[in-house]
């Protein structure tokens, strides 16, 4: 894991992507030498103490030779709708690299990645990740209409796309759990990553127990100092007297690590 | 530049900056963001004597200007604390308070036996924490209760023994009478509001415990209204505390009555909060001229 | 669309959202603004027996998410409010509340035996104002007191006797109990919290009476903690308030088991918060297909 | 009094006069129409509820056929500084107009005007009044460097302008109140119109007093509401027993009717 840093990045670029969600790209040479997929920042979204809290979002792209960090994110409160009102040359205020990102090593192996919704941002820099190791990529994508598949075009560079969305607009008509069932079935895979919505994880997790592969989600808690300091961001862990600390031990856990509430 | 040194209950700080207990861990999550041993002094999330798993379900909803918690003392517990934590805790050369929590008199002696002679500079008694069942709360709001186990803690160590309060009281200034009277070597004021959230898409409460406490900006004044009520009646050094985020905020405190600062909430907002005040502080003592930064102390009153 | 008509103490309202005590003046004030006439029910500034002109020097201070208030009660007295005042405020066809202040039992009985008959369809017993020396907060933080106050009130009156309590007490549901089994036909809670702020420029308090009520979103958390303690304690309707901004904001105040709400310092943020409350309330209840929006009332505890 | 109301007011423009001041231009036709010289407008300054109050600004200008209305202010605190960062095309939420502004009538008489500081912003919609009325005006500016007399080029089409300045960079250096003397000395004046800090008011209060010309004063003071219904803006009548609300008795007051605190 990189050095964690606090920084006040400039914006180089916000780009909508549809009516709610957008494409942020800050000025941050040392996070992007710094991270590693799957980890994210706390991001200051307000000019007064309202709203207080930072924002968790996930990095999106890590171009060091640029120096340059990319969010991908839906707004959905008022802290992201802050966010979305920030142009280009304005400054924002950012706590990163934080947490445990995801984990893989050796060479060309063979891997699932499933993603759906805003959720799939994570899944870009993995890929990117994964692809320099010349790692084998079939990578489930899920959404709301087809419009929605923001990093599909960029994800095909890396691997295989299968996209699947809620009105069939791109793909099949469904859920991106109908893809991974069909997936598991066809071919065999050394390692799954996951990251969407609790029922996507939910059915990662059960794939993996069932099929003994190994698999990797990335949880989403409430958080405040993103650090691991303050205790708030805590999952189950299946060990039953630990509380895991999603900032600081995840967001990405292994699949049999964490109990998944509903 | 200005000399922020400075004693509280015998122990001594190069600045009256210190951390507010559970918001900072103990002092390794936020070294790599910035040099730790600049603060006055570390304080730790609350300890028990056994390892507690703290309270199920979503712990943090934020609140305007501040955030309501229910983290429910999730610690190690005191054997880890001073065999695993407190080595590293200390390498930064800054004094370490341990923050302790028990749910009867007898909890909060022996905690405060095992520490005594650990490398703790000093004891913070947390009976104000309005996220456990037992002990805690009741303990703080009931003057006879709370000098009882101070007293009985006092007792038990050679440990300077700070008392912290909860402001979910009717007469602030009557705890910290009867808490000073039987031992207390300072107070720390203030502990979080009571506080509770609903979610209005599923009906219910925000928080797993239903109940949680307020802190930050929001409840600045109730802050340094307590501060300015009991630093005037009794004589022990009070460290401020309750939605300082700035030098600005940390002054309120300081000319209300309080020798020292506690930063919490503010490192939520801005992980450099507290070095930034220690700045301010400094920035500002030389502005006004000010020899003695002490001579702040209560100066909202005093003069 | 949604009927939101609500009965509280025997005051028939078109809809529960209600003004808070000094937020609104006397409702001609912000008459120009929107229709008054669309709210639930007016309730005036705290009346008193005598004209008073309150606080002298500075009475407001922003904090975050709130503000503290030191206004002193002033109001022309019991007398002009009724010749001058009462006419006009009842002439938007919506249920005046007459909001009371005294230093005694005497005084509060006074206004209680003046306002009987007078047109105005209940009283709120401010037994809660931080603001003033006299009788206020101390007969509102001691349950004899203030269940000696409401009995006499009580049997004084023909009008139905709402009382608003304070939170800064330590066991508001201790408190509440005692004025409803003295009488209250209804609490309005929360009243401010004691606050206060010091300009760090001059060293010195900010508001010309040191310390002040602080209201507001700041506060909403602790307000809504009230409620839903109180709720479930006693069996009278609660008006709800502190903090009130949106419909959400209300919606979780009622969600806790309030009975109507009062919007107050949102006026401040927002001229126009109570009439977008009220619609915000329509649309939820449409939105839920709530047939009968008082089932909403206290339905975080009672599902 | 024109018709009070609350408008969301789109910025027509934001115009940086100096490093803190600015003059801002807004849609507001009601407003515009509405407004009497000294009103004033209690402004959003803010997305969340930090800062939580609106902020009392003077209307500058009323342009009804334009349906715009401008501001001149300088940035002090968080209110201001959010205010300033507003772009052309942006919305502001905003009550008016409030409270007494100053009153005349009749025509062709002489007026002294006297403002300093960022609080002469009232006196060019004053002046444009009076001088619609034939009015003879002598305006007293002072500022703390000529380039803060903002507004004296466009006062200069209403009345003759004697400015005085901290630094001397405009007009002599020194304070309002050394013009104020002298030009009571040299002149006589129907009335006296004035806005402006603590000083300078009080100076005019004594002058009207001594010599017996009439006197009004804008006055500020924190405010919460702005219309008269919280009691928190209050300042002390000559007659003792009364409290006067400066946003419904004021922002203007009558020389007599108020004791102006240091
Ligand atoms: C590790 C991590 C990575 C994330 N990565 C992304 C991403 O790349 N893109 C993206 O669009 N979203 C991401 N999220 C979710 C994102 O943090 C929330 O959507 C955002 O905080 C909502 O803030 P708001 O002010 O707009 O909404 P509000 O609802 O106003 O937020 C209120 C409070 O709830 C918290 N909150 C709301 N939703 C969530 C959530 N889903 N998870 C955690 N806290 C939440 C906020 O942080 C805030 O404290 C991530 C969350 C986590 C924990
Ligand atoms: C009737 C009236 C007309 C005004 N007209 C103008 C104008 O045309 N141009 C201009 O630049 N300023 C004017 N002011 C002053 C202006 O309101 C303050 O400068 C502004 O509120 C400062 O807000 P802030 O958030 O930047 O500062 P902060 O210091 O952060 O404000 C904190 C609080 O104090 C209040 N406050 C601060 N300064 C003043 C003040 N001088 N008077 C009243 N309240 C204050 C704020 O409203 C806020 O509630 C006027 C004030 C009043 C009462
Ligand atoms: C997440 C969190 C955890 C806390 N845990 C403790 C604790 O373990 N013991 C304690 O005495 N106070 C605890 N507190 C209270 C703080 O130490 C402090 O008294 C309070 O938050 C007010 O200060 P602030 O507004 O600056 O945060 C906690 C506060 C927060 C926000
Ligand atoms: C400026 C101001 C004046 C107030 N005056 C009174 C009063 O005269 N009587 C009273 O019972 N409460 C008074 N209150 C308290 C409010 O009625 C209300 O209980 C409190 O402000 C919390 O609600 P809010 O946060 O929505 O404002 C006043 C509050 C404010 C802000
Ligand atoms: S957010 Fe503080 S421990 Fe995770
Ligand atoms: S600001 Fe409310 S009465 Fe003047």
């Amino acid at each position: 894991m990189g050095q964690t840093g606090e920084y006040t990045a400039r914006v180089i670029r916000q780009e909508a992507l549809d009516a709610d969600a957008f494409l942020l790209t800050l000025e941050a040479p040392e996070l992007a030498a710094a991270a590693q997929p799957g980890q994210f920042a706390m991001i200051g979204c307000g000019s007064g103490y309202d709203p207080f809290l930072r924002r968790p979002l996930s990095i999106h792209r890590a171009q060091s030779t640029a120096g340059a960090v990319s969010f991908l994110y839906r707004v959905r409160g008022q802290g992201t709708e802050w966010l979305a009102t920030r142009r280009q040359g304005e400054f924002v205020p950012l706590l990163g690299p934080l947490g445990r990102g995801f984990r893989f090593a050796g060479n060309s192996r063979r891997a699932l990645l499933v993603g759906a919704g805003i959720g799939a941002a994570p899944l870009l820099f993995l890929a990117e990740a994964l692809a320099g190791l010349n790692w084998t990529l079939n990578i489930l994508l899920g959404a709301r209409t087809a419009h929605s598949l923001f990093c599909r075009s960029a994800l095909e560079r890396y691997g295989r796309v299968h996209a699947i969305t809620d009105d069939g607009s791109a793909g099949r008509r469904g859920s991106v759990n109908a893809l991974l069932q069909e997936a598991l079935k066809k071919g065999t895979y050394a390692d799954i990553f996951a990251c969407g919505p609790q029922p996507v994880l939910q059915a990662v997790q059960r794939a993996s127990a069932d099929r003994g592969i190994p698999a990797q989600l990335s949880l989403e808690e409430n958080m405040a100092c993103g650090l691991g300091a303050c205790m708030g961001c805590t999952c189950r862990g299946s060990d039953p007297s630990r509380m895991l600390r999603v900032c600081a031990e995840g967001p990405v856990f292994d699949a049999e690590e964490v109990i998944l509430d509903d | 530049m200005t000399d922020l040194a400075v004693s509280i209950a015998g122990i001594s700080m190069s600045n009256p900056v210190l951390v507010a207990s559970g918001t900072f861990g103990y002092g390794a999550e936020y070294h790599p963001v910035f040099d730790v041993s600049r603060l006055g002094a570390l304080v730790t999330k609350g300890l028990t004597l056994r390892p507690c798993a703290g309270n199920p379900g979503r712990r943090l909803c934020e609140t305007p200007a501040g955030l309501l918690n229910a983290i429910g003392l999730q610690n190690p517990g005191v054997e880890v604390f001073i065999g695993d934590i407190l080595p590293a805790m200390r390498s930064y050369g800054v004094p370490v308070i341990a923050n302790i929590a028990g749910a009867t008199d007898e909890e909060y002696v022996a905690l405060a036996e095992r520490l005594d002679g650990s490398g703790v500079a000093g004891l913070e008694l947390n009976i104000s924490c309005p996220n456990v069942q037992a002990g805690g709360m009741a303990l703080g709001t009931d003057p006879c209760l709370a000098a009882s186990v101070v007293a009985a803690v006092v007792q038990a160590t050679s440990l300077p023994v700070i008392v912290k309060l909860t402001p979910n009281v009717t007469d602030i200034v009557g705890l910290a009478r009867a808490v000073v009277d039987a031992g207390a070597a300072a107070l720390s004021l203030i502990n979080t509001l009571l506080g509770l959230a609903i979610d209005v898409e599923t009906g219910r409460p925000a928080l797993g415990n239903i109940t949680g406490g307020l802190s930050g900006p929001a409840i600045r004044p109730v802050a340094v209204r307590a501060v300015w009520q009991v630093a005037q009646a009794v004589d022990v050094p009070i460290i401020g505390m309750g939605g300082i985020c700035t030098g600005r905020d940390a002054l309120e405190f300081i000319l209300a009555g309080a020798s020292a600062v506690a930063v919490g909430s503010a490192f939520f907002h801005d992980p450099l909060a507290a070095v930034k005040i220690i700045e301010d502080l400094e920035r500002y003592c030389d502005r006004k001229g000010i020899a003695d930064w002490r001579t702040l102390i209560g100066a909202a009153w005093k003069s």
